[in-house]
């Protein structure tokens, strides 16, 4: 009862008896926007309390913050749901701490969670104590100076381009292939085709008489190296064959690997 | 890929005499506004001079002067002595003002570095808001640290040079108060003689246990 | 705010020592984004002060040192002493890639030089900034040829000699046409008929179509 009547005091602007007491105290609650979490609404209730830190009772401090909550719900001030959760928790620890302990229960104490409590509490004030003391220094810019004149160091700085010849040549064929580009084909580059070849027959064929050798149609560039001349000889000799179908021409072989002849009809 | 020529050919010929080699760090250090590191004064000597002895001697030399030589985490820079600051009104900057809320979150970074985002809200109590970190980061007091190797390996941040610079600290063991907090067991995540601590530290991550041990 | 008392504070009776004034005086210029003049630092220094002689007292200090303080006009300003200007400057060498332009362009005024504007954009078939040409002028590795002699006049580009140093060519003639990069396998693709002259000049005008005859 006594420890009561003593955290009442401590708020006496709940018990506030004029108006414009109780305006003042509304006021202040309406503040509960102004602290950052129930954490440093719990460290400003601590510093009511006006002890150490270190010999806070928590019992007490979770006591007068269950009241300050449920006093902002009176007044039907919303609060954020971590303050409710802060009360929630608190509730459970203050039943912890006045019942006798659980044997069964192997979850922590209520005294050393209420110790845990106390050091969140003790921790945040000793950093907020860091920061102002932090501000409190000389600060550059404020008490003490850079030079105001700084001379730049020049760079001379010299490009090296790693360009080589390579990449030149590279450059260039990329341009100039540029529209050449065409879906990737299969390249035949030694073959003379059947269509190649018939084109060129029928033009040197013709309507002449006299039997020619077939090799002797073969075109230019297509004889000396063997992979071409097997190609534009078999090319050659299939479209013969084909103009011989057709009528257009005549065709002769005296034996087995002689040399074939040809001829246009007329 | 950048390769720096110094001016000075590394020549066959004799280091600069250890008065000559002081005057070129003065030189050095008076030209830049930032701090430079003991590694840039070397590079930008002639070859076979000891930037450390320079600074050495120019340190003792500059004492008690209107301006000194600081040393700034691992840098040096000279400024203005502090007791003299009421005459440089005109050089004076506004600070940007602080949030309360940035302040603590500064302090906590830079006593409990490296740190997690969830570890400074566990600190405070309450969220850090994204522009928070991003005032800080802005103003280059604080940077990205390791990551820490815990599940999500969250990003850590921890405090920088220009932040040592305008506070003048020397480095961040040279924080106001830092033994102190550090005896106490308030850089510590739980409370001393706790049965409730699964772990006795912020930090679940060994090599990174140690405060201020990455630069 | 440290407030580090010196023995001799000004008060408000007597002036500072001239060792006092002295520091303050070195402060202030050092913190100056200006030359201060002796007025300017007269008025900013305590009552009874005087300015003149704390100036020469710092510069015998600052004589023969790496930074002087110099009466630029009326004023005066720290600087480095001029013996260490070398200090302040750094070469810097960076190796750079030149951009597809660039080495694009190159590659087309090398084997079409002399080579104009119009037919370089002809060939790569897009516009070729103005900046293209200047850095590669820039790098001396092109410079105008004469104009050609049509309508218009354009000027031409050539290749030049720290060009051919540069990429170890004895002359321009020397690069390897087209049949020799697809043979070499520097092609990506096959031109579809084989007989495409690689280094058939775009010169309309045979008198300019010698390699390096201008100048």
């Amino acid at each position: 009862m006594a420890d009561q009547t003593e955290w009442q005091d401590e708020l006496p602007l709940i018990e506030a008896e004029t108006v414009e007491d109780r305006l003042a105290a509304e006021a202040l609650i309406v503040d509960v926007d102004g602290y950052e979490g129930p954490l440093d609404l719990l460290l400003m209730l601590s510093r009511r309390l006006k002890v150490d830190l270190r010999k806070i009772s928590i019992l007490q401090l979770a006591e007068q913050y269950l009241a300050f909550i449920a006093h902002a719900r009176d007044l039907r001030i919303e609060l954020a749901a971590d303050y409710l959760v802060m009360a929630a928790w608190l509730a459970f620890l203050k039943s912890r701490l006045l019942l006798p302990p659980d044997p069964s229960d192997d979850g922590p104490s209520g005294e050393a969670l209420a110790a845990q409590l106390a050091f969140q509490l003790e921790r945040l004030q000793a950093m907020r104590l860091a920061a102002a003391q932090l501000m409190a220094r000389d600060q550059k810019g404020r008490n003490f100076f850079a030079r105001g004149l700084p001379e730049q160091v020049t760079r001379h700085r010299s490009y090296r381009y790693s360009a080589n010849l390579m990449d030149l040549m590279q450059a260039y064929a990329r341009v100039r292939t540029r529209d050449e580009f065409r879906p990737y084909a299969f390249d035949r580059v030694d073959v003379y085709t059947m269509d190649q070849a018939l084109e060129r027959l029928r033009k040197l064929v013709g309507p002449l008489g006299s039997w020619a050798d077939l090799e002797g149609f073969l075109p230019d560039g297509w004889r000396a190296q063997p992979a071409r001349r097997r190609s534009a000889t078999a090319a050659t000799f299939a479209a013969a064959l084909e103009l011989a179908k057709s009528g257009a021409i005549e065709m002769r072989q005296s034996e087995i690997f002689a040399p074939i002849h040809i001829r246009g009809k007329a | 890929m950048t390769s720096v020529l110094p001016p000075d050919e590394p020549s066959l010929f004799a280091a600069p005499s250890p008065a000559e080699q002081e005057r070129m760090v003065e030189a050095m250090l008076f030209a830049s506004a930032e701090p430079l590191s003991l590694r840039d004064l070397q590079d930008r000597l002639p070859h076979g001079s000891d930037a450390a002895e320079a600074v050495a001697a120019l340190r003792r030399h500059y004492s008690g002067r209107g301006v000194e030589l600081l040393r700034v985490g691992e840098a040096y820079a000279f400024r203005t002595a502090s007791d003299l600051g009421h005459l440089m009104a005109r050089e004076m900057v506004e600070l940007r003002k602080l949030s309360r809320a940035a302040m603590e979150t500064l302090a906590i970074i830079a006593y409990h570095q490296p740190v997690t985002r969830a570890e400074i809200e566990q600190i405070r109590g309450v969220a850090v808001s994204r522009g928070t970190i991003d005032q800080l980061i802005d103003l280059e007091w604080i940077r990205f640290g390791r990551r820490r190797m815990t599940p999500g390996r969250p990003v850590t941040y921890v405090v920088t040079e220009p932040f040592l610079d305008h506070f003048g600290l020397e480095s961040a063991r040279d924080l106001p108060g830092l033994k102190e907090l550090r005896a106490a067991g308030l850089l510590e995540s739980h409370a001393p003689n706790d049965d409730t601590a699964p772990e006795r530290r912020l930090s679940a991550d060994p090599e990174q246990d140690d405060l201020f041990d990455n630069e």
